[in-house]
């Protein structure tokens, strides 16, 4: 077997079928190889929900603002969050504004910066998947251990399981998933099991290499052709069967689960992670965000994109109202956003 | 010492500041007559202008620093029109807060740098302003085409290849990774392009436009290049030129070096039967070595850029959307 | 979903380590994963979160291979 | 809407800002070509070059904006030094948070004031920086000495007159109540001078050398001219033209308007047997209805300015030391 | 009597004498004018100790600066204080620096300034004499009316007559004074009737034109000339024997007087006001300020100059190391500072 | 010592009021002054330290007057 094969056999004759790849990050992978183009006509990449910017509420964007307006506050983001709309602005539009806001590469420098300057307090927005996760528990761990009152957590956390189970509940056109790399990293290939018993879907852990996805491509397309239904680990290099043990344990050490709106979805049960009662002390009104169902009323079609319903230029705003450059929605907006990749790599 | 709002009163510490710091870099026969014009002799060509600002934090930076950056990006907009760079403004923007040991080490730079491009400073400005220790300067250049030729995004046409002439991306990754505190030996490239530029002019190169790869990135010129002129290009991903250690910058902070700005490199398109002596020319240059043919310019009519990736696929280069941040996802 | 890119474990120190990206040395926290210097880890957000067991090259070759041994007719 | 630092990623967001905003107001030929540098012709006068940058707040005041200002600024500068503006190159630096309806004021105001002056924006640049919502301009001029005549302080000699166009410290006292909200009907005299100035030459009058009096006020303008002629000069107290609200403002504050900016003034040094005739041409023209003799050089090899006060009394008047702040004693 | 008449018989013959104009600003008015060159070479004006900048000690700038230096702190300030020298650095170094300090004409300013930044807190540097201390008593009166929490008051206030009597007390040589005209306007003609009857000198309040001072001098002259020792009132448009009662009861209500560091002179007995016990609550540290004696080594002889022992171009250091630009002694920055002036107006 | 100018009163509020400087107009607390619009105070700092009874130019005048009626000679 080698990549020639690969490219031949998936450029070939097949049967209509549509693979979600729920991460952002093989959707952009997947757009930058041209892997689309290598593709027969029948088989459909879809994009999933799996951009933790595109799926954070807008009052979510609206909370992060006030406190970046309060003075002696900053708000500590990463930079994919800084064009999300809000019910009224960015978070860029408000540092236009005089909003305090500092582009973080990782939370740790939270901890830097909050002992440097005690007089200000830092509220790090904190959005992210398992992946991510562990990394705010670290923070809340030296914090606590360094004693720094001055660190705060506005949290928009999701959780990918029960994300996956809504999809497959509501969604018989998918036909297998690329699972999520790096989330698979924490989780482990074995938590996409209890899926694929169930919905009799199969799921192909992948790398972020084009040679990576079009592997995975490969073997859900035969799994598929074969009416098999089974987890394949294909990212072994990183990723185990039981996952990483010490960030799960850090995750349930810090955090306890809940209801979580995702923007553009709804609600989705137990889908949030939230500080649990010990660390609470430090949430900056996360929780208050939690049923959030606020909505401007607009014609983003994102939920439907998220969930791989449509492409985005079936929404009829794709790159007329809706651009990168004037987002109408976060699927836009984010550089892993599926509407922001599809309008950024597809041209006539 | 640092700079204080009376260094910008126009009084006696304005005086100062010029006679003991400015004036001991950048004296010459013009600037010494300290009128408010400089008055320049007659000349036989065609003149080209060109402006920019330079605000570029931190000031100094492995590479270079603003002052060679505020010479070297105006004279290689020069060259890059095909004319040789003559004359220099250059204001000066001081925060209050500046260090003046900096400044000094700024305004020596600033002046090697444009003896260096044999372009001479004829009129100066100096402005204090409220801030923290930060220094913006602009650059005005005059220069003159002595060549005759014409060149321009409007006579590029099918068949044309674009040559780029190193490395992609090094100054950018060298400016970010002084400002997030991220160790590496990554240098910015700022350089004066002239020498290049000269030696492909000289050697009677059909060249048809020239850009060099600043703010926006290689992505963003080509862009340009395919509107000005109405034609699609298409390059090669696997040609195009990125070091290993600014790759790994990169993938760390989720950036694509076809969005990152160089301070010296350019895209230089000839006529496709000049290509392969074009790109030996510049290969013999010091700054050239890593000088690649990326592609060409494939279909008249269709402003559009596109990239055939390393695995056979096809996908359209955009400009660059928002600013390149760090991201998460 | 989560950029994360392969380093090279240069130091650790207790929970803190450096890593070297082909040159780029990051600050990482090293909690999550039992790595030594020498060692390559997956970096995300400034955390390593696993220790990497080969490179993509080999990993890639590797699943050529299983593919080839892969039963999927039924 | 407001300028947000996308604005200055070179990539889609500044295209955008250039083609709705600076586009509809700055187009012409050899701006519209986009290229790196612009191309002009061939020209058989002298040049005159020179610089400013432009870092006022308010960015609109009464009496004009920044963009005016500007403007005027550069191309007052070249007419200082006897020639004709030509080209002007335009470099602006936005400050996140700058409106965007203020920035199109400012720009429509900068097109129509170089419009009006004759002169044609041919380069242009555009960042962003970190900021509060200001914004600083930095012009650079290209002017042609059309007359031949040699005008500079090289050829200020004793026995010459020395003329002010206008009354004294209107800007600065304008900026001022602006900026501590004191109410008054003071305006800032920003102003093209070219017109008095082409009324002079065109007269034949014998001008030795002229300065606009900007940052440092007369006081300044007399002490770089008494230093660059080496020459001693003397003016009367009573013959020093300021408004009587500016007066009053200044001695609420305890400032002096010898040391305060105009924008539309200027010092004129013409052969004493000229003086009378200068100053009834500056007079005919509506911007010098004020103007005034004030003065003479006195005497050579001295480089030292002297007042006769109201009282007779004679004093020196040296540069401004410090800034002028609002002080109790 | 006019103009002329006046001009003539101060150009004539006299006998020496020297008159010290109390007042910076006269000094100001006297060089302005180019009085100097008008008078007979006999009668020698000297300058007093009248510019509250210069007065002011290293330690009041160090504190100062030391506040605008803390975080979320103003200082507010007049502008002549910005380049008196602290015993490391003035205020204007320290704002390049870093510290907060904004410029006011009146501080009547940082009431509007506290109310619209509740963050902040406002320190206002008090310096000035009875003309200016009736102003801070108003701001007072205000914060403790509108609730204010956050200004703040650092002063180094000074009284005249202390100051007075101890120049008539160590100095025999000055035989008249040209007394401050709007310190008079506060505590009226009639204040320096003790002085003159107990030290023999006349006293002649002036205003501020040159032909004030033109009026004060020449009476001053005749006065000496003919024994006498009286005080004359020659700006009564705005000075009444008994001065402003209202104002002098408001420096009553809040200051009471203390030993006080005059800078260049030393310690006066009973020289500065103080918020009294009422008001101490919105004192910044200045009371700690007023045994103050440290000065930096230097050879400044300011001193000697405000006293009137010397005029500045007898200081080695004038306008050779000691300019505008680069002072060494508070007299050389200000103004109203009598080397500064001297500076600034006369050459050879 | 003090910078202190003279202005016409324009209106006056409680202990606030609006003084004119040949057509400046500053907000000045009147508290320690007992005037009306239309009266001139002489302002400093902000605040109003007291009316003023004459103008300069008369003021000069009567001095040159009352000079004229001292008697020096004792
Ligand atoms: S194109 Fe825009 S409006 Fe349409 S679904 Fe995507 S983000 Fe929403
Ligand atoms: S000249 Fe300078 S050093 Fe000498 S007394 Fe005056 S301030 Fe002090
Ligand atoms: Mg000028
Ligand atoms: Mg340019
Ligand atoms: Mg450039
Ligand atoms: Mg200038
Ligand atoms: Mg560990
Ligand atoms: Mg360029
Ligand atoms: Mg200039
Ligand atoms: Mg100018
Ligand atoms: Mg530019
Ligand atoms: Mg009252």
């Amino acid at each position: 077997m080698n990549l020639d094969h690969i490219l031949k056999e998936l450029a070939g004759d097949h049967q209509e079928l549509k693979i979600m790849e729920v991460c952002g990050t093989h959707t952009s992978s997947i757009f930058k190889n041209g892997i689309r183009s290598l593709l027969s006509p029948k088989i459909r990449l879809i994009s999933g929900p799996g951009c933790p910017v595109c799926v954070t509420p807008a009052s979510y964007i609206d909370k992060a603002i006030e406190w970046a307006m309060t003075p002696n506050y900053v708000l500590l983001t990463f930079g994919d969050m800084m064009k999300v709309p809000g019910s009224e602005k960015s978070l860029s539009e408000a540092k236009a504004d005089g909003a305090r806001v500092e582009i973080m590469y990782s939370p740790q420098e939270a901890l830097k910066k909050a002992a440097a300057n005690p007089e200000l307090t830092y509220v790090i927005a904190c959005v992210g998947f398992e992946t991510t996760i562990p990394s705010y528990a670290l923070v809340i761990e030296q914090t606590e251990r360094s004693g720094l009152t001055n660190i705060k957590f506005l949290t928009a956390l999701r959780r990918v399981m029960p994300a996956l189970d809504f999809i497959c509940a509501t969604d018989n056109e998918i036909s297998a998933f690329i699972a999520p790399g790096h989330v698979s990293t924490i989780l482990g290939s074995q938590a996409y099991a209890g899926l694929t018993e169930q919905y009799m879907k199969p799921f192909a852990v992948a790398g972020f290499e084009g040679e990576h996805i079009l592997i995975a491509i490969y073997d859900l397309v035969k799994q598929v052709e074969n009416h098999k239904h089974e987890v394949h680990n294909l990212y072994p290099s990183v990723v185990k069967p039981e996952g990483n043990a010490v960030a799960l344990a850090y995750i349930n050490n810090y955090f306890e689960s809940g209801q979580a709106f995702w923007r553009g979805i709804g609600v989705i049960e137990d889908s949030g992670l939230y500080l649990n009662q010990k660390y609470r002390k430090y949430d900056a009104g996360s929780a208050d965000l939690a049923g959030d169902t606020a909505q401007k009323t607009t014609n983003c079609r994102c939920g439907e994109v998220i969930l791989g319903k449509i492409n985005p230029d079936e929404c009829p705003m794709f790159g007329k109202v809706c651009t990168p450059a004037k987002a109408q929605g976060p699927c836009m907006v984010s550089s892993e956003g599926t509407c922001g990749i599809w309008f950024r790599f597809t041209r006539k | 010492m640092k700079i204080v709002m009376a260094h910008g009163s126009g009084g006696n510490a304005t005086r100062e500041l010029i006679k003991d710091l400015f004036h001991k870099y950048l004296a010459n026969d013009y600037l010494d007559k300290m009128e408010d014009s400089a008055i320049l002799p007659v000349s036989e060509y065609p003149l080209a202008m060109t402006t920019d600002s330079f605000v570029v934090t931190p000031l100094e930076f492995p590479g270079g620093d603003i002052g060679k950056l505020a010479v070297c990006g105006t004279v290689n907009d020069l060259w890059m029109a095909g004319a040789e760079p003559q004359y220099l403004t250059a204001g000066f923007i001081l925060e209050e807060g500046l260090d003046l040991d900096l400044l000094d080490r700024v305004v020596a730079s600033l002046s090697r740098t444009a003896k260096e491009a044999g372009i001479k400073i004829v009129a100066g400005d100096t402005k204090v302003v409220q801030g923290n220790g930060g220094l913006y300067i602009n650059t005005a250049g005059l220069g003159f085409r002595k060549s005759g030729r014409h060149i321009g995004t409007d006579v590029i046409r099918e068949g044309d290849a674009l040559i780029v002439s190193g490395d992609l991306g090094n100054h950018h990754a060298c400016i970010m990774s002084q400002r997030m505190e991220i160790v590496n030996s990554i240098q910015s490239d700022c350089a004066n392009l002239g020498p290049m530029v000269e030696d492909l002019l000289q050697a009677g190169i059909e060249v048809r436009a020239m850009r060099d790869i600043t703010r926006g990135g290689l992505g963003t010129v080509l862009n340009e290049i395919a509107e000005a002129s109405n034609h699609a290009v298409e390059i090669e991903e696997k040609s195009i030129p990125v070091d290993p250690e600014v790759k790994s910058f990169c993938d760390i902070l989720g950036l694509d070096p076809l969005y990152m700005a160089n301070e010296g490199k350019f895209l230089c398109i000839t006529a496709q039967e000049h290509a392969e002596r074009a790109l030996n020319i510049l290969k013999q240059n010091p700054l050239g070595t890593k000088a690649r043919l990326i592609g060409s310019v494939t279909e008249t009519g269709k402003p559009l850029v596109t990239v055939k990736t390393r695995l056979g696929g096809k996908r359209v280069i955009d400009v660059l959307y928002g600013e390149g941040l760090p991201r998460i996802c | 979903m989560c950029v994360a890119v392969p380093g090279k474990v240069v130091e650790v120190n207790d929970f803190t380590g450096k890593v070297d990206f082909q040159g780029n040395i990051i600050d990482v926290n090293m909690a999550l994963v039992d790595a030594q210097a020498g060692d390559y880890v997956l970096v995300h957000a400034g955390c390593a979160i696993e220790v990497i067991q080969k490179d993509t090259a080999d990993e890639i070759l590797e699943l050529f291979a299983e593919l080839e041994s892969l039963k999927y007719e039924s």
